[in-house]
């Protein structure tokens, strides 16, 4: 057992840590999350050359190794400057897919541009009844000649309008809750009949609505063996729900520093508020919050890189706590700044925007409690 | 001791369902049910109307435009208008300036401004909060200068809410020496808002939307005899406000309105097994909120009841305070569950008056997750829950 | 709709609180819990002489009225000395069961003693393994010739070693489960056959484990209808819950209150720890608790005596709610006094011991939260 | 970073697997799992079987008796001897004055009372907190007089947990003039329990046993050389000891065996649809506890890896505190649900030593809540959990 970080994994988090210092101040996110493309193409492309968007990837597709406690060290200090480049849609989940599914050939095809900076990729699976069931598909692919016809309706696809292609999950057969018959389509976004309805969402981020209605896709298309993408996606859900807990802690740990720091300076009746002992003790909470967070966000990284059957109980595990942990830091936050920190001006009611988001994306904190006791 | 209402106000009941049957403007109506916000447009046809039935001030004394009403009645009033989806009253001139009119104004201080008030002629804001004076009130910085019979004020107030569509402001100011202690050198003045050197400038929350402002005053004239009683007296007349303030927190209408939305909702969102009511972390949450929200009811029946014995609300509008945001802000978060992965959509257009268009994911979802961030506020303002608790620890628990 | 207390209840309340005040107080109270019977049968004599035993039933009966808001009025003021005497089971839970199924006869035979102090009652429903599930009952009566034999083990029994007659829970019919089938026999507890093990309870009461081996009993002992007694036991539960609410909100009154009171005399680090504002936030959430709970205690009281369908759910409702709130005011209490908290010799461990009963008796908090859900 | 154990630590576990398998007495193991307290005979048979097997000091140094392990084999240690129904040892002599003396000490000392402590052939017990002086500890008023070679001490001791069995004491005693400041003033004394003017009253604690006691000194005479180090500095060496006592107080091993007897127990109890593991309230607990833990086990990890770096135990030591006594408290609270009706009987003779009767109901039940009743002290001593927020604040916090 050992809690240490390498010095490769040191100077990944060293390397980010600085651009997220130095690069990402509140007011330059505000801008991006305000412009037209939602994020900086600049940013991605140094994310490029310095390597990270190789991080979720193994050697042997060409990346850095694609540990989860890598992923980890990435996304926490993504999680303190509340970055908004799609990494965790583009690189982790989609990425992972990929890279866990594609045949040789699709790789090759794919994951190097990836890497490169030069592809952007969104992963569309939920639909507007599904919630949280990854089951729950009834956007349908028909086999036509070598062409499927895909018919349907995603709902909420993050970075769905930057992305160049899509991964859509489709039934090829079986009824609508069925684990069996779940498929995986690569699908170009500017093929005929796709329809994206995009728009921001409430954490400064970029989602859409998207339509299918009879696009033709050829059936060279088709990652992985038809009808046998449930568990890939499963997996790969788990990696991004670990990732995006990674994202959650450092932005909790964030919080929970802003709001000591503005009780020390904000005075009420003479005094600073850092000195009333009934929000001093609060703070403690906050604290207590984010470190138990912290040690279960470990535990379920190295327990997906331990790689044993318990790993989807751990990210459950980490996600039910971490979603508890963002609730109270997130609103605490907000309560002790007091009005200012309802407002659009100030980066804290931003952190709990975020920690509200978290809270509900793969999967809400009752969703993986529940989890957790069934696995 | 006895829960049934007499006959009297079953009868008050019935014709409370059927004005609101007939006289509610629908489309008002389904918005509030769907949780979205209402415009100015809105907020104002719907005061008409209760302006027209003599419904508008019910908490008035009669001769100046009341109804009469005794508590339970007041009680009924707001449950059913709440249920039915009747938007609230705005709160700035009918519950909280006009009580300091009618109590502490002049005879020709009331006739001029609650004719206006009474009939949602004239919009108010308030005038308070400054920058750096957060739950301490008393420390304002805002001055007004006696110059003949006029005084200059000059400075900032915030958090001034929908003051951007107000025609008056009323603002408490510092008229003493400097030396002179804070609660002393208060006074309250009125101020028409179109008088010169008054800049509004929105706050954006957490929504979104401007709902908040700041007020500037930069030599802004306003005569003496806008002021509300002595000069000085300010903070006392605003202690008055604030107790009433709290009195009309708990709004336990509005929070059985949104839970029984809640409750459907959760009826229709199909979850893993079934719908998302069958749930059981779900239901536990939503029986826990409806347990609460049910001793709140009783919590405020018991004030309520104690009023009409001729008790001033005391310290248990701190609890009526406290647990009154709670629970909105309890039903805030299972309206964004139960939104699930549409909470996430933030089309700012949708909450711009006579917006038409079609919501992203269902239209009750469309407003949950800005409403949940904006209504983090409730345990801020209006004497923060930590200013309430302290409240109770000195005069309750003589702490 | 009306809060006020008529001037009978406001002269029944004088006088339970005298007699608290007077003659109850802590260490007299751990006399009686020490003594040989448990408690004080002058005690018992007086609250007859008062008309108290008269006080949970109708005029018909000889009674005071028998309303729901006096039973209340009662409780809360022995909650607040943690009164002992089993006016709960005898009077309310017995005496109310006596009252709502026998016949005329078996009334005058048994409430007249009752009121006038000279019988005490059990009531003997729950077995090993029946927690909170009052249709779960495996004790036999079977009919031969005139009388019924009796098999079985009854749990937990309040009051059983001195109770003169037991009213026991059977099954005449049916499976273990069955609503229907349940019969309720009145048993004389020096009949052969019945072996009583008493025990004192956690909380300073008296319990007994009470077996049944072939104890024969004659038919007419019959309470009411054979096989229908379920609904009945519901219905005296459902009182006998308001009534431990009601004794819960007297507990936690007094409980919060010695709490402030030990603040300000216990000093720290030179002052009295009631100047620390981490511990009065706290304390106003134990009085913010203690008058949610007093709301929906009267809410159920009323609801109870308005005796419209949802008084069962009512009961419930305050039930769940009351036992958070004597959970949170129980363990702050202790906290707060700090190590003589833990200590028998404080009178607030008491209370925090019955505070823990409270929320199980009956059922527990989540068994009531659950009910409320369902009904 | 790495979860998994290397294959010197997988056999390490073996071994131990195999150690508790042969040695731990069964009848010892049956009484922990069943949550029923052990008797000092039990105590003291266990504590020498690991003496003898040459365990009983893991975290002395090897040259006093040590195991010599790694913090990881520590953590082995401890949660599989936990889980296997072993004892803790108790802390008083092995855990909490060894590191005293053995630290601070003159040779003789360490000579004339470690092995005793290795053998558990002497009781210890604490002599600290005093009635008025709570968590401020260094404001206690026992006082030491010198008097030729010996100390005559008087006063009184409060809490002093199992001090009916002890051989021994160690004191905090005050030593210097009544005007030195409260902390330079304190010397740290062993002291023989047969001394004469000693006497032992019990205190009764919630769950009715008599585990706590108060120790009274009436012109006890130590000799000097009782006196640990030098005088005056006794506090500096208490702050060691009680940073000590809370690295050690996480339990996790201990929850951890509590919590799976709470999961078997609630799949095996009837509840109104199928087990009590099966209802939705019940198992959402169960699982925020379990949760709860698991996360606690990562911070206790945490905490021994940095200590291994060279990392003293800092703030953490806290966290652990509080959330290992939450944990445990939530763990309490599940038995006494699972307990249900039974949670109710209290028959003081079964938790005497050598009790053989039959219990009221379930085994299981007898001492759930009594168990709760008694662990509320958890969050109380040791540093209240409120002292621990406090720490946090100031050391972590910067407040």
């Amino acid at each position: 057992m050992d809690f240490s970080f390498s010095e490769e994994q040191q100077m990944l988090q060293s390397s980010v840590s600085k651009f997220v210092q130095k690069d990402y101040d509140f007011e330059s996110r505000c801008g991006l999350v305000d412009s037209d493309n939602g994020f900086s193409k600049e940013h991605w492309q140094l994310f490029a050359e310095l390597g990270w968007l190789m991080v979720p990837f193994t050697e042997e597709d060409g990346g850095l190794g694609g540990s989860a406690v890598d992923l980890m060290v990435v996304m926490e200090e993504f999680g303190k400057g509340m970055v908004i480049e799609p990494f965790l849609t583009t690189a982790v989940l989609a990425g992972g897919l990929i890279a866990a599914s594609a045949s040789e050939e699709q790789k090759l095809q794919l994951l190097g541009p990836l890497m490169e900076g030069k592809l952007q990729l969104a992963f569309a699976y939920s639909e507007p009844q599904s919630r949280f069931n990854l089951a729950d598909i009834s956007t349908t692919a028909e086999l036509q000649g070598d062409n499927y016809l895909l018919n349907g309706h995603k709902a909420v696809v993050l970075n769905a309008e930057a992305a160049d292609q899509l991964l859509v999950a489709v039934r090829t057969a079986g009824e609508q809750f069925d684990r069996d018959g779940i498929s995986l389509f690569l699908v170009n976004t500017n093929t005929a009949g796709i329809a994206i309805q995009s728009y921001k969402t409430v954490d400064g981020f970029r989602a859409a609505e998207v339509r299918f209605d009879k696009v033709s896709v050829p059936a060279a298309n088709l990652l992985g063996e038809a009808g046998k993408a449930l568990p890939v996606i499963e997996k790969l859900i788990d990696r991004a729900t670990l990732a995006l807990c990674a994202e959650a802690v450092g932005a909790m740990e964030v919080t929970y520093k802003k709001t000591v720091e503005y009780t020390q300076t904000r005075k009420q009746f003479g005094v600073s508020i850092s000195k009333f002992q009934a929000l001093q003790h609060r703070m403690a909470d906050m604290f207590i919050e984010c470190e138990q967070a912290r040690s279960i966000l470990m535990m379920a990284a190295m327990q997906l890189d331990a790689n044993q059957g318990i790993a989807p109980k751990a990210v459950s595990a980490a996600k039910s706590r971490i979603g508890k942990a963002a609730r109270l830091i997130g609103q605490e936050a907000v309560q002790l700044h007091g009005g200012i920190g309802v407002t659009d001006e100030l980066d804290v009611g931003h952190f709990f925007k975020r920690l509200t988001t978290v809270q509900f994306l793969f999967g809400s904190t009752d969703f993986h409690t529940q989890r957790f006791s069934r696995l | 001791m006895n829960i049934e209402f007499t006959s009297a106000e079953l009868a008050f009941q019935q014709q409370i369902r059927q004005f609101l049957n007939e006289k509610l403007p629908v489309d008002i109506a389904e918005k509030r049910k769907a949780g979205l916000y209402l415009g100015k447009e809105d907020q104002v046809r719907w005061q008409k109307i209760l302006y027209k039935q003599g419904w508008s001030a019910p908490n008035w004394p009669v001769e100046h435009g009341g109804t009469g009403w005794t508590p339970t009645e007041k009680y009924i009033w707001a449950t059913e208008c709440a249920l039915a989806g009747g938007p609230e009253v705005i709160s700035f001139g009918l519950k909280m300036v006009a009580p300091i009119i009618y109590g502490h104004g002049s005879e020709e201080q009331k006739q001029r401004f609650l004719p206006d008030i009474l009939a949602s002629n004239a919009w108010w804001c308030q005038g308070y909060s400054e920058a750096n004076a957060g739950s301490d009130l008393a420390s304002l910085k805002t001055t007004a200068a006696q110059e003949g019979d006029e005084y200059i004020v000059n400075g900032a107030k915030t958090w001034t809410t929908l003051g951007q569509h107000a025609d008056w402001i009323f603002c408490l100011v510092r008229t003493g020496a400097p030396e002179v202690k804070n609660q002393e050198a208060i006074s309250f003045l009125l101020i028409d808002m179109k008088t010169s050197g008054i800049t509004v400038s929105p706050i954006i929350t957490l929504d979104g939307k401007p709902e908040v402002n700041e007020v500037f005053f930069d030599n802004v004239r306003v005569p003496v005899t806008n002021r509300i009683g002595e000069e000085g007296k300010g903070w006392t007349y605003a202690k008055t406000l604030l107790t009433h303030e709290r009195t009309n927190i708990a709004r336990v209408g509005l929070s059985k309105q949104r839970f029984a939305r809640a409750k459907q909702l959760a009826k229709e969102t199909v979850d893993l097994d079934g719908y998302l009511i069958d749930n059981p972390a779900f239901s536990q949450k939503m029986a826990e909120v409806e347990i609460e929200l049910l001793a709140l009811e009783y919590t405020e029946l018991r004030t309520l009841s104690a009023v009409s014995t001729g008790a001033a609300p005391g310290p248990e509008s701190s609890i009526l305070k406290i647990k009154g945001t709670e629970v909105s802000q309890m039903i805030d978060e299972l309206l964004v569950e139960i939104a699930g992965n549409y909470a996430l959509p933030f089309v700012k257009e949708q909450f711009e008056d006579g917006f038409a268009g079609e919501h992203i994911g269902p239209e009750t979802a469309a407003n949950s997750a800005p409403y949940y961030f904006n209504n983090r506020k409730a345990s801020i303002y209006g004497g923060s829950n930590e200013i309430q608790k302290n409240i109770i620890c000195k005069a309750v628990l003589g702490l």
